[in-house]
């Protein structure tokens, strides 16, 4: 007999890319998008960039408080979160802004909340994008509950088998780190999702640091796509900087979950070029050299090396690319200072906690409204 | 009142098809008190999720859930089980309707069996309410009886904001009480005098309720007449009744099987003192569980308080001269 | 190129087998387990299997309360257990009455905390056996805190390189369900211990149930020894009811550990084969055929089958393991019920809670004796 | 603050071997508030642990270690993210000893930055110090300064039981105390009266502290001496003093950042009215955090109890006809 066998893993695990370095692409994995598009993606790229080298200035100068730039991962989330329809659900951590961005979130918005106003933190009302969630990892399970109630409806329509799955259902695509990856919540979140073939996108971008400790000193593991391997689904890990690899892989997961196939694994393979948040200081910890290297691989360089190599987009088109962006920052950081100013009343704090407030809150409200 | 639970649930689930049961065990087997017992064979797989061995994911999945537009009951197996998933509660739960200025709110129930008495296991006797009633947003509810526990239940599930269910195990088959034919749904905002007197104001809740009237039935042959009172919902504390009651009596006991300090006693005792403090004739007493682990179940009756205890305090109290 | 490419497992991930359900053995895998020992683990697989049937009965007469038996589960526990030396530490769940048997834990102390005496965890003063941890799954970290000290001690006393590895550390083994593998703390604790390449043996009982939870209502991992390679760790599946498969993966595991090569997950594939606990029906939710066709395996009958056939053991040894066996429950239940009888001071709740109490909580101690 | 908590923890490292640090970012990057700059290329990888993101191995972790007989130093990165590790200090780290009939015990601390007043992000503010507070076998501890925190955290480090050592995060660098060259190790067991006073007795804790010392400065003033006693531990509560205190004053307000709601003050209320009900003349104040969360930074401060609330308090108290 065979007394000793190696377990086969039944499932696929797959790495890949797209676009090279020099911005060549690989033409059977090339998802043909329209030039529109691309111009889209490439706006909102810079868009999240120069938006961040921006706050970066304000926090600077005292005018907002600590945040997470995004600088690096532009093509990990834009390349994402381009992959949904408007109706389906987003699941952000705290570093997500240029999904929100892509989504069509406001920029004086997202100041207002770097400035300490919980205002900033408005969702419009048909909008499924969840707030952001700091605790890491934690909004997993939320984005596994919301898959649940889609997969549950979906079944309770007779849409799909009786597992509820079937063709044309609601997505939830979910963002979390390499760091997040150590944590309980993540664990169980895929682990219920994979049970249950909820149609869920796990999107880990991989951007080697989880504030000073890098990837090889969260885990053992050789990827993170491996991981998916704990709870039977399937992972893909790809070149998080090549756009391109990105909108193929969350096309393809986001695919398999509308058709009631289940969640899916997607590391992107990033790096976070600035600092954590403004509170951090990376050359205690890092080679500046290792950021040099990825700087050769910056997403948005690369998306326009592939555009003009093909001929969709050229020197001009960019210009005004870049000019746009940078009047709606301007435009953005004005509006938002402008509302600094109206906000602030201190019984503000009492908005929205409750339904319906205790008798005794409503007291405490009357106190800070007599302080004033 | 395990019963009323689950008449409770499957009045709910029948009326609002949005309302999902989940937690481990709640399936097939019925739970493990079987208040879910026979929902799952009803209502399907979908509505009636047995779910993974993993507590953070059942509230924070249910957390998702109730974004998405469902009425979660999630069953955390027992209380002290809870703070494996109590982050979720803290961080999400309790936040989400304020950290999205309104956009989404999150009517979820969590419930759980709650207390000691029933000769279990290390870990299934923890009473500690005051950890889920310190955190704003959150309700806190621990029922008495079989008709309180259906109606504040229906009343949890209908809750625009998540509910903390604590139901005391000890009093699910203890003894039986009449439920109307119709639902009754109760009010999560406002606590129930269930027996009156003028000489001491007593308060509990839970499985404390019983033992304490049974005190005061006692007393009353001495001639010492007790206001008592149920909480049922320990927060948003209902100060108003407590408040009421004890400037007419002067005297407050207040019975809880939580460890005493730091424990719900001290809140209710601040409330008096800021409304009540000039009409207090006597110091407020407290008869509660120690402060020390709760113990094995051989001596799980000595840590509990008992009609001794609340008696003697209820003496203590009245004979104090103001 | 190849643009998309299977990601690669550089794992040993393997299933193994020793007797076969006639008590034939595969010569190669035989660990040749010499007479004294084989016949000490048939003694204490009876044991507790006889205990089990003896607690069932006391706890039906109301002499004691809960408990979690064993029975089916003996081999999972001798075998692995019996390839630590004395001076490793064992961190168990709360079915691990096999495990402790083995150790020596007393059957009278067993028994006293099973009828709700604290006096009934009392642990020798050498003992490195935990104990009894009930939260599902939150030993792991503990036995992964254990694993690092051992491991910084070795490096500290130079022996093993710089991680802390080489020759000859204490290990430790845990122990947990199949019910567990979705708990996050042991996600947390797996991760941990590869990361630090730390001298832990996870031994995962696989019963097949998690109280009314099947495995495939837990994950949909195919196997559960896979989940290793979330954490880039080894892990191994075996018959569980088969004690020489037991003892030799664990045998291996706990090599590896102490020559500093890091942890092993273990999963044995065995059945629960009695309730839960005493306040579980599983006729609710398990069919008993499920039940007729694992006791085919049954664990103890595999291993008399073996030594009869091996010629190591016959009929007259097994009547007098028997003998004793009953004789050592008999004493045992004695010895505990006049404990039972001396015990249950009240006062005694405040024990050990604190090296040294507060006043106030010695002032509620005194109120305690004094109402007696 | 900062400083002394990082000579605390290096006098520590020094003298005893068996001191292990571990946490998220506290090896290389020296931690996010820099607590334990310098250690890890002291002390080298093992000593100082840059542990995975995962705060129940974190504490779970240190459980094992303590029990192995190490003194394991966690960090949290912020008190608002302990909840993910809350279970295995209430189901472990607070029973072991008692589990294990004394077999086992766990000398582990758990530093967290804590509290209000950084500007920092959500759940970066948090203070629900009660939660440590009301376990049994918990000791929670609170410094106000740099001298009591390095000499607490020494203690801390000594005491065979865990303790949970939360550090006022707006103090960490707000201003500088001068501490003494040896090495001081303070007392887990008692609070520490910090200015003499026979009008009102006010108890504070942390950062609040300072701003009950400034305002009880302000109202000498007008000639009301205040008692102000610095709690130091949280539980077990040293009730002692401030029973003392009351009894000569008559009059207390307490002073605390976190939610008012079955928060600390409770507790003190409680022993207060048990222990010096006749010596009281006025009800006990409470100045504390408002029941929300903590808001974002634009109105953290409003949130948090100033000057001009803990001395509105004390005038009120102080001028309540007795
Ligand atoms: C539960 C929890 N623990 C700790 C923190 C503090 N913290 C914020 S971000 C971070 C690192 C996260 O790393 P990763 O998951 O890789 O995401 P990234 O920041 O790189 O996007 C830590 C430790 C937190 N926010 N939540
Ligand atoms: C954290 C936690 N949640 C729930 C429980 C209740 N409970 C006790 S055992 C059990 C099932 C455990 O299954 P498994 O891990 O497979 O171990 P087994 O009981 O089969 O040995 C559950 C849900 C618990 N003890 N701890
Ligand atoms: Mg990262
Ligand atoms: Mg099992």
């Amino acid at each position: 007999g065979m007394p000793r066998t190696d377990i086969e893993i039944d499932l696929r695990l797959e790495e890949m890319h797209v676009l090279d370095e020099n911005g060549d692409v690989d033409d059977d994995l090339d998802p043909g998008l329209d030039r529109d598009e691309l111009i889209e993606m490439a706006r909102v790229m810079l868009l999240a960039r120069r938006f961040d080298e921006r706050r970066l200035k304000l926090q600077q100068q005292g005018r907002i408080g600590t945040f997470a730039p995004v600088i690096g991962q532009e093509a990990s989330q834009v390349g994402t979160v381009s992959a949904l329809a408007d109706s389906d659900w987003v699941v952000p951590s705290y570093r997500e802004s240029a999904v929100a961005l892509w989504r069509g979130t406001s920029m004086s918005d997202l100041l207002l909340y770097d400035a300490g106003f919980n205002e900033g933190a408005h969702i419009e009302a048909e909008s499924r994008d969840l707030p952001i969630a700091i605790p890491v990892g934690t909004q997993l399970p939320h984005a596994a509950g919301i898959g649940y109630v889609i997969a549950m409806r979906h079944a309770a329509n007779g849409n799909g088998d009786e597992n509820g799955n079937g063709d044309g259902s609601d997505v939830v695509m979910t963002f979390f780190g390499d760091g997040a990856t150590s944590e309980g919540d993540v664990h169980e979140a895929l682990n219920l999702a994979a049970l249950r073939s909820l149609p869920v996108v796990f999107v880990c971008q991989n951007n080697q640091w989880a504030i000073s400790t890098p990837v090889a000193g969260q885990t053992a593991s050789a990827t993170l796509a491996q991981k998916a391997v704990a709870y039977g689904m399937p992972g893909l890990r790809v070149d998080g900087n090549d756009i391109l690899a990105t909108r193929v892989a969350a096309a393809e997961a986001v695919a398999r979950a509308r058709a009631g196939d289940g969640p899916t694994f997607v590391e992107c393979v990033t790096y976070r070029m600035a600092v954590h948040t403004t509170a951090d200081d990376p050359s205690v910890y890092r080679d500046e050299d290792e950021v040099e290297q990825w700087k050769r691989r910056d997403p948005i360089d690369r998306l326009r090396t592939y555009m003009s190599n093909r001929d969709l987009a050229g020197d001009d088109d960019f210009e005004q690319i870049e000019s746009s962006v940078s009047e709606q920052v301007a435009d953005a950081v004005e509006q938002a200072e402008a509302r600094f100013e109206e906000l602030g009343d201190p019984a503000g704090m009492f908005d929205h906690v409750w339904a319906e407030p205790p008798p005794y809150v409503e007291a405490q409200r009357r106190e800070v409204e007599r302080r004033g | 009142m395990i019963e009323a639970i689950r008449l409770s649930l499957h009045e709910a689930m029948t009326e609002d098809d949005s309302v999902v049961v989940l937690g481990e065990d709640v399936g097939v087997d019925g739970g493990v008190f079987r208040a879910t017992e026979g929902l799952h064979e009803e209502f399907g797989p979908w509505r009636v999720f047995d779910s993974p061995l993993a507590e953070a994911v059942i509230v924070g999945a249910s957390v998702g859930m109730a974004i998405a537009g469902a009425r979660p009951v999630c069953e955390l197996q027992f209380s002290g089980f809870s703070y494996l998933g109590f982050h979720q509660l803290e961080e999400h739960a309790a936040r989400i309707r304020w950290r999205s200025r309104g956009r989404f709110s999150v009517p979820m129930v969590v419930r759980m069996p709650y207390g000691a008495g029933v000769r279990a296991l290390e870990h299934h006797s923890e009473s500690k309410e005051v950890i889920f009633a310190h955190v704003p947003g959150l309700t806190t509810v621990i029922p008495s009886g079989p008709r309180s526990a259906r109606a504040l239940l229906a009343a949890a599930i209908r809750s625009p904001d998540p509910v903390v269910f604590l139901e005391p195990k000890s009093i699910y088959r203890s003894f039986r009480e009449e439920v109307p034919d119709e639902p009754e749904v109760g009010d999560l905002r406002s606590a129930r005098r269930v027996r009156e007197g003028d000489d001491i104001t007593l308060v509990a809740w839970g499985a404390m309720v019983r033992r304490t009237q049974e005190a005061a039935d006692e007393l009353a042959d001495d001639g010492i007449e007790c206001d008592v009172i149920d909480l049922r919902t320990v927060s948003p504390l209902d100060e108003s009744l407590i408040v009421e009651s004890a400037q007419r009596t002067g005297r407050v006991a207040i019975v809880h099987e939580a460890h005493r300090s730091f424990g719900p006693a001290g809140e209710i005792i601040a409330r008096l003192v800021e409304q009540a403090f000039w009409q207090l004739e006597a110091p407020i007493a407290r008869v509660t569980g120690y402060d020390v682990h709760v113990p094995y179940f051989a001596r799980e009756q000595a840590y509990l308080p008992d009609g001794d205890r609340i008696a003697e305090a209820i003496r203590a109290t009245v004979e104090e001269p103001s």
